[in-house]
């Protein structure tokens, strides 16, 4: 199963195993999923490490939360085992003060798994480097959360307003956005 | 040499085959409806724009609960009603009742997106669809429907 | 045909001879209007509309002198592919499409205007001044008359031409390549 | 003599003619632009057949000469277009002018 | 045809193609640096039509978004449609009725046909064939005719509602769409002989626009456009939702990596939708058509849930970020032309502007889908 | 007035008039033909059959405004339509309709025609190039290089014809094929064995030349919006479409000429203007029909047809003939 691989590489990404990826074991059921994924909202940001999700429940079967320092790392695996990038996209999570950027994967083949990477970034100065250079369809789709969200994506290369008019300064996707 | 003159030939054929099928449809009968001569009846469940519905007795069934304007995705309802005192004869006295009457159900048509979520949200069946399209104009005015007035003309 | 005796009486103005004089005259001003269009328009696309009007002009020049052939020639090889190929070339090779191409210094206009002026005066002097004895003619020079003396007489030179244009098609080719590799 | 009959005279031809090529050896002198002087160069060509043509309509006695000397005046003049052209836009690809004052550079 | 490799330099000019151009369909527009009829450098420029509506999906409650979904993609509404109602459910966990998927799944194929005879008449238009859009557009009537009667309205359907449908179809639907299908098929030998076959046709989509496996996976093509590079992939068999694993279809995949092999998914594409709603026709259940509990108000527990449909034109995600709310905390929506016009940039590089836009007919695209 | 006068009068309004009527009625046709083909009405308000449409588009055309685009070259601008439309006119006075209709009969008629079509080709340039479009001047490049490439088997099968007529004379060429379809020159004979091709080759380069579907580059609408007109509104775009549908009238005549004998009657009686008239209208409808019928070729496509098919193969049937005149 790809899901098994992926998850194994990418928790080799966190050389100190994360406290809550332990506590979690994969076979938990999905509500507990669910519960849990509804305390660290609550609770505040969650903590990096890969967490396998109930496809029924959520549509998507990894999770995965790394630094914006760890991202390209964890594309790379992607990319290697023969993903494609679904989109990108941002949240703002204001109360905690950070932005959060979703990466979508998936894959061609009936090996069914999608794949969530999730970076954030602090709200302040907005930073994540760019995986363009390994997707190049990651372009847009950085230039279309930059809009949104102001998110400087670190080292594309034509970061100037997709959908938005060129001339515009604004994120309309903020929380604190007033037309 | 061969494949030259049959990739020739095949192309020709292929060309004759489309003209044969164009040829066939000339004779076939005219599809199109000339719209202002003739016109389409719409189907029952047409959506247009809203309409009030009326009881037996001429007024609007609508009881002003205000359910259809929460329920617009795009805020073109807007209405207004007052309270009103009446009479009804209940157990052999008379008790004076209060009642919502509704005074005032405007659409505003350029912005309804035509989505029936006023319709199904109205526990009273007091607004329907009407079958109108013929609605051209280039007076945005004219697509501020006062609902109340139409049910009025309609009635008389 | 002896020029004289066309020249003994004046038609009248809607007579057919009339006519083709009044057309004639249209076509020498078609003519030196198109000529002086092309050699002084200052954007070159005007020059070649020019030449254009003037060979249109020089076309009708040939219908007077008897020899239709020659004119529907003139048409097709000079405005037909001649003129097309100098616009296509005004069109590759110059990028400033409004540039104006004035005289090439502040000598050259009336230098021009006095070369130009002393070889016009001098050719004409000598047309009108020399007197040109007509021969007796020993065909009318039709189409037919064309076809038998190139394939005859001038079947060398036609050859010849055939290669000179062969040669000067590829030669063309390989010039105008030069720098664009496929 | 008529104005109406002057295509019936062979020295409205030789002037017209004479007028073509000084406009041409105007145009020559003038122009800045090989495709100009092209141009020019064609008017010349055209007065040189048109004296052909004229001569062959009122003196020679085998009027087909003339003509058929035009018409390899015509195809020498396509040729010479084609050839004069295509160097035109070599000299263009090298130069970025077809400027012939830009054109001094003999190291090529 | 090969490109120039050798381009001299300032020898190329820009040419707006768009943002009102016929062969865009929409306000597109693509800055095109050409040398001569050579496209050099292509970049598109999106944004003509945007209408922002992930933020009016945050502002709205759930069942207001509804019909935002189909003003996305105009020509196959109900598959945008679908999506969304599947990740409500999905997030809120309604049950829905067997016969109100089953009600979906034949819709969405009918939309899937009308919106591929539209593309089909559009892009052989693009090719410069007039008269195939009339033919197409006729059937694609008689399609809007079944489903007007259904839903009420013929382009831009609300009908679908979380837990169900607006309403149960009409005595009609079946007998009419039973006709459908074997004039439908009859329309299609004809699109066969007349523009298929045609060597006009097969010239100029044979060899032109290739979009390689490799391409596709970069830019995250779905969709014919991925099925046309050899990639067996729809979210229909490979992530099977609604009761599409009951019905028995294939798809259609050719390995030419073309314009012609797109074209080809696309044509096949519509028999196999017209295989999946003669099965549905036939295993249509009897019942209600909205489950019998339903929330009153939608407030799907907090989490992020991600719903992907294939419509017309690819795969379709959406996702929800709730917040217990009943508005979504965030509401995403990744729409497939989006990616499908992204490689385009790459991949018209070194075409002539000809097969340029032959190429970006066959991608199929719907702006306002793009822009959102 | 003397008669001279008049005479040259009355033949200049005929053309005029033919040309316009022509132009007018064809548009009507091939907009109801299309229809037909598409299953629609096509235009039907204006008059019985809509046949008052092309009168509302003549009035509409000649009441709106001219512009033009800022930065054009405005004499150019002006002269490339009527450059589209007089050649077109011109070519109607060596055209015998009959064997008396024929307002010039001259002896190099079929050059004349490609004389003046080779003008037709210079004003799509001047107009692309004046309106200072991109697209205009892509289009127009796209058109003469196409008017150029298919002039050539163009000559060269009417050589061929020519050749076996031994006159350029339309008028003779005409007669030499009267009485019967089986004189015609598109049945093979002896001596050409290879006539049908000859007429297709003619029929597909005469579709070029006129920039008829599916050769229309030059105005392939859905690269390059409106092609060299695209700058074009009111009577300069009136021009250039009456040219259009002139040149098609032209080129339908000279096919009728070249190949179906003429004004001919099929069964060898009543040679008349009649005949004339219905094969090119015959000819037409097929031109409307494939139109509509069938998509557009690509520039190279296009070129590849001329260079690879049409040239050798019309060479080849040049010097077929020309052997076998020799033989027979």
């Amino acid at each position: 199963m790809i899901k098994d691989t992926i998850k194994k590489a990418l928790q080799e990404l966190f050389p100190v195993p994360e406290p809550v990826v332990a506590e979690t074991p994969p076979t938990e059921a999905a509500e507990g999923e669910e519960t849990k994924a509804k305390k660290t909202v609550k609770e505040g940001p969650r903590v990096n490490g890969v967490i396998e999700r109930d496809y029924n429940a959520c549509g998507y079967h990894l999770d995965a939360q790394v630094d914006p320092g760890e991202l390209l790392a964890a594309v790379l695996i992607l990319d290697k085992a023969g993903f494609f990038i679904e989109s990108i996209t941002g949240v703002d999570w204001i109360k905690e003060d950070q932005l959060e950027v979703i990466y979508d994967f998936s894959r061609y083949d009936f090996d069914l798994c999608r794949v969530v990477i999730r970076t954030r970034t602090p709200r302040t100065a907005p930073k994540v480097p760019t995986i363009s250079k390994i997707f190049s369809g990651a372009n847009w789709h950085e230039r279309e959360t930059h809009d949104f969200f102001g998110i400087k994506f670190e080292g594309h290369p034509h970061l100037i307003p997709l959908l938005l008019p060129e001339d515009a300064d604004f994120h309309p996707l903020l929380k604190d956005f007033k037309p | 040499m061969g494949a030259y003159f049959s990739e020739i030939f095949r192309g020709l054929q292929s060309l004759a085959i489309g003209m044969g099928i164009t040829f066939r449809e000339f004779f076939k009968p005219v599809v199109t409806v000339s719209y202002p001569m003739e016109t389409l009846k719409m189907s029952a469940r047409y959506r247009g724009h809203i309409e009030l519905v009326e009881d037996e007795k001429g007024q609007p069934k609508c009881v002003a609960c205000g359910m259809c304007q929460r329920a617009c995705p795009s805020g073109c309802i807007s209405l207004a009603s007052e309270s009103v005192e009446y009479e009804v004869e209940e157990k052999g006295e008379t008790k004076t009742k209060k009642k919502k009457v509704l005074t005032k159900y405007n659409l505003n048509f350029t912005t309804c997106s035509l989505c029936g979520q006023c319709v199904e949200n109205c526990s009273f069946g007091a607004i329907d669809f009407s079958k109108e399209y013929n609605l051209a104009s280039s007076r945005k005015e004219d697509f501020h429907f006062d609902l109340l007035q139409r049910l009025k003309e309609r009635n008389s | 045909m002896n020029p004289t005796v066309a020249l003994s009486q004046a038609p009248g103005l809607l007579t057919a001879d009339g006519l083709a004089g009044v057309v004639f005259l249209i076509m020498l001003a078609t003519t030196i209007i198109g000529g002086i269009i092309a050699c002084n328009a200052e954007r070159l696309v005007r020059a070649v509309a020019g030449l254009i009007v003037c060979f249109i002009g020089v076309a009708a020049m040939y219908y007077y002198l008897n020899s239709p052939f020659v004119a529907m020639m003139q048409m097709l090889i000079y405005v037909g592919a001649v003129c097309i190929t100098i616009a296509f070339a005004i069109m590759l090779a110059s990028p400033e499409e409004n540039k104006k191409h004035g005289p090439a210094g502040p000598l050259s206009g009336p230098l021009g205007i006095v070369t130009a002026g002393l070889v016009t005066f001098g050719m004409g002097a000598m047309a009108l001044k020399t007197d040109f004895i007509p021969m007796p003619k020993i065909n009318m020079g039709t189409v037919e008359n064309i076809g038998v003396e190139l394939l005859t007489t001038y079947s060398m030179v036609f050859e010849l031409v055939s290669i000179v244009l062969l040669i000067s098609i590829i030669g063309a080719l390989v010039i105008a390549r030069q720098g664009r590799s496929k | 003599m008529s104005i109406l009959t002057l295509h019936n005279n062979l020295n409205t031809y030789l002037l017209l003619a004479a007028l073509l090529f000084g406009m041409g050896i105007y145009g020559l002198v003038t122009r800045r632009t090989l495709i100009g002087m092209l141009i020019s160069s064609e008017l010349i060509l055209a007065a040189a057949s048109i004296n052909f043509m004229a001569f062959n309509r009122f003196t020679a006695p085998d009027p087909t000469v003339g003509q058929i000397f035009t018409l390899f005046i015509m195809a020498i003049a396509a040729a010479e277009a084609a050839i004069g052209l295509s160097i035109t836009i070599a000299v263009y690809r090298n130069y970025k002018s077809v400027d012939t004052e830009d054109l001094v550079d003999l190291k090529g | 045809m090969s490109a120039p490799i050798h381009i001299q330099p300032g020898e190329t000019f820009t040419l707006n193609v768009g943002p009102q151009h016929p062969a865009t369909h929409g306000v597109l527009r693509v800055k095109l640096e050409m040398d001569g009829e050579y496209i050099v450098h292509a970049e598109t420029v999106l944004g003509y039509i945007h209408r922002m509506h992930e933020l009016m999906g945050e502002n709205r409650t759930y069942p207001q978004v509804l019909p935002n979904l189909s003003r996305l993609d105009y020509l196959g509404a109900l598959g945008y449609t679908h999506g969304h109602v599947l990740a409500v459910e999905r997030a809120s966990g309604i049950e829905v009725p067997e016969r109100a998927e089953y009600i979906r799944a034949i819709t969405v194929e009918m939309n899937r046909i009308a919106s591929h005879l539209f593309w089909f008449g559009a892009f052989v238009m693009d090719l410069g064939g007039f008269t195939p859009l009339m033919y197409a557009i006729q059937d694609r009537e008689y399609i809007l005719d079944i489903l007007e009667r259904v839903t009420g309205s013929r382009l831009t359907y609300c009908y679908y509602r979380f837990g169900g449908l607006y309403n149960d179809i009409d005595d009609e639907f079946i007998p009419a769409t039973k006709a459908f299908i074997p004039r439908m098929r009859e329309s299609l030998k004809k699109y066969d002989a007349l523009v298929t076959g045609n060597i006009i046709l097969q010239k100029r989509l044979k060899d032109i626009g290739p979009l390689s496996k490799e391409l596709c996976r970069k830019y995250g093509a779905t969709g014919p456009v991925a099925r046309g590079s050899g990639i067996d992939f729809d979210v229909r068999k490979n992530e099977p939702y609604s009761v599409y694993p009951e019905f028995d279809f294939d798809i259609p995949v050719y390995h030419e990596c073309d314009s012609f092999a797109r074209y080809k998914v696309r044509m096949d594409e519509m028999e196999q939708s017209l295989r999946i709603i003669e099965q549905g026709l036939e295993k249509l259940p009897d019942g209600p058509i909205m489950p019998a509990k339903k929330p009153k108000l939608i407030k799907p527990p907090a989490g992020d849930y991600y719903q992907a449909v294939e419509t017309a034109r690819g795969s379709f995600g959406i996702r929800i970020v709730s917040d217990g709310g009943k508005n979504a905390y965030r509401f995403k929506l990744r729409s497939p032309t989006y990616s499908n016009m992204h490689l385009f940039d790459e991949a018209c590089e070194g075409m002539l502007i000809m097969d340029a836009l032959a190429l970006m007919g066959s991608l199929d695209l719907v702006i306002p889908e793009i822009d959102r | 007035m003397s008669l001279t006068v008049l005479n040259a009068i009355i033949a200049v309004v005929i053309a005029i008039g033919f040309a316009a009527l022509n132009a007018a009625y064809l548009v009507w046709a091939e907009r109801r033909g299309a229809g037909r083909i598409q299953r629609r009405p096509g235009p039907n308000v204006n008059g019985p059959l809509g046949l008052l449409q092309p009168l509302a588009d003549g009035a509409k055309l000649m009441t709106k405004q001219l512009m033009i685009p800022g930065g054009a070259d405005k004499a150019l601008f002006m002269v490339a339509p009527v450059l589209a439309m007089a050649p077109a006119i011109m070519s109607f006075v060596t055209i015998p309709f009959s064997d008396v209709i024929v307002a010039k009969s001259m002896d190099v008629g079929v050059l004349m025609i490609f004389a003046f079509a080779s003008l037709g080709s210079m004003s799509i340039l001047f107009a692309g190039w004046s309106s200072r479009n991109k697209y205009g001047v892509m289009a127009s490049v796209r058109a003469v290089s196409q008017a150029i490439s298919y002039e050539v088997p163009m000559l060269i099968t009417v050589i061929t014809i020519v050749m076996m007529t031994g006159s350029m004379n339309l008028h003779d060429l005409a007669v030499s094929q009267a009485g019967g379809f089986w004189h015609w020159n598109i049945i093979p004979s002896l001596a050409s064995p290879l006539m049908p091709v000859s007429f297709l080759i003619f029929f597909i380069c005469s579709l070029a030349e006129t920039n008829r579907a599916p050769f229309d580059l030059g105005e392939a609408e859905s690269e390059l919006v409106a092609g060299f007109h695209t700058e074009y509104g009111s009577m300069g775009f009136g021009l250039f479409f009456m040219g259009e549908y002139a040149n098609i009238v032209i080129g339908a005549s000279l096919i009728t000429i070249l190949f179906l004998g003429g004004w001919g009657c099929p069964f060898g009686l009543f040679p008349s203007v009649f005949w004339f008239l219905l094969k090119i209208y015959l000819l037409i409808a097929t031109f409307i029909w494939i139109r509509w019928t069938f998509p557009r070729t690509t520039i190279y496509g296009l070129l590849n047809l001329s260079w690879k098919i049409l040239i050798p193969i019309s060479l080849f049937n040049l010097l077929l003939t020309a052997g076998l005149l020799k033989v027979f």
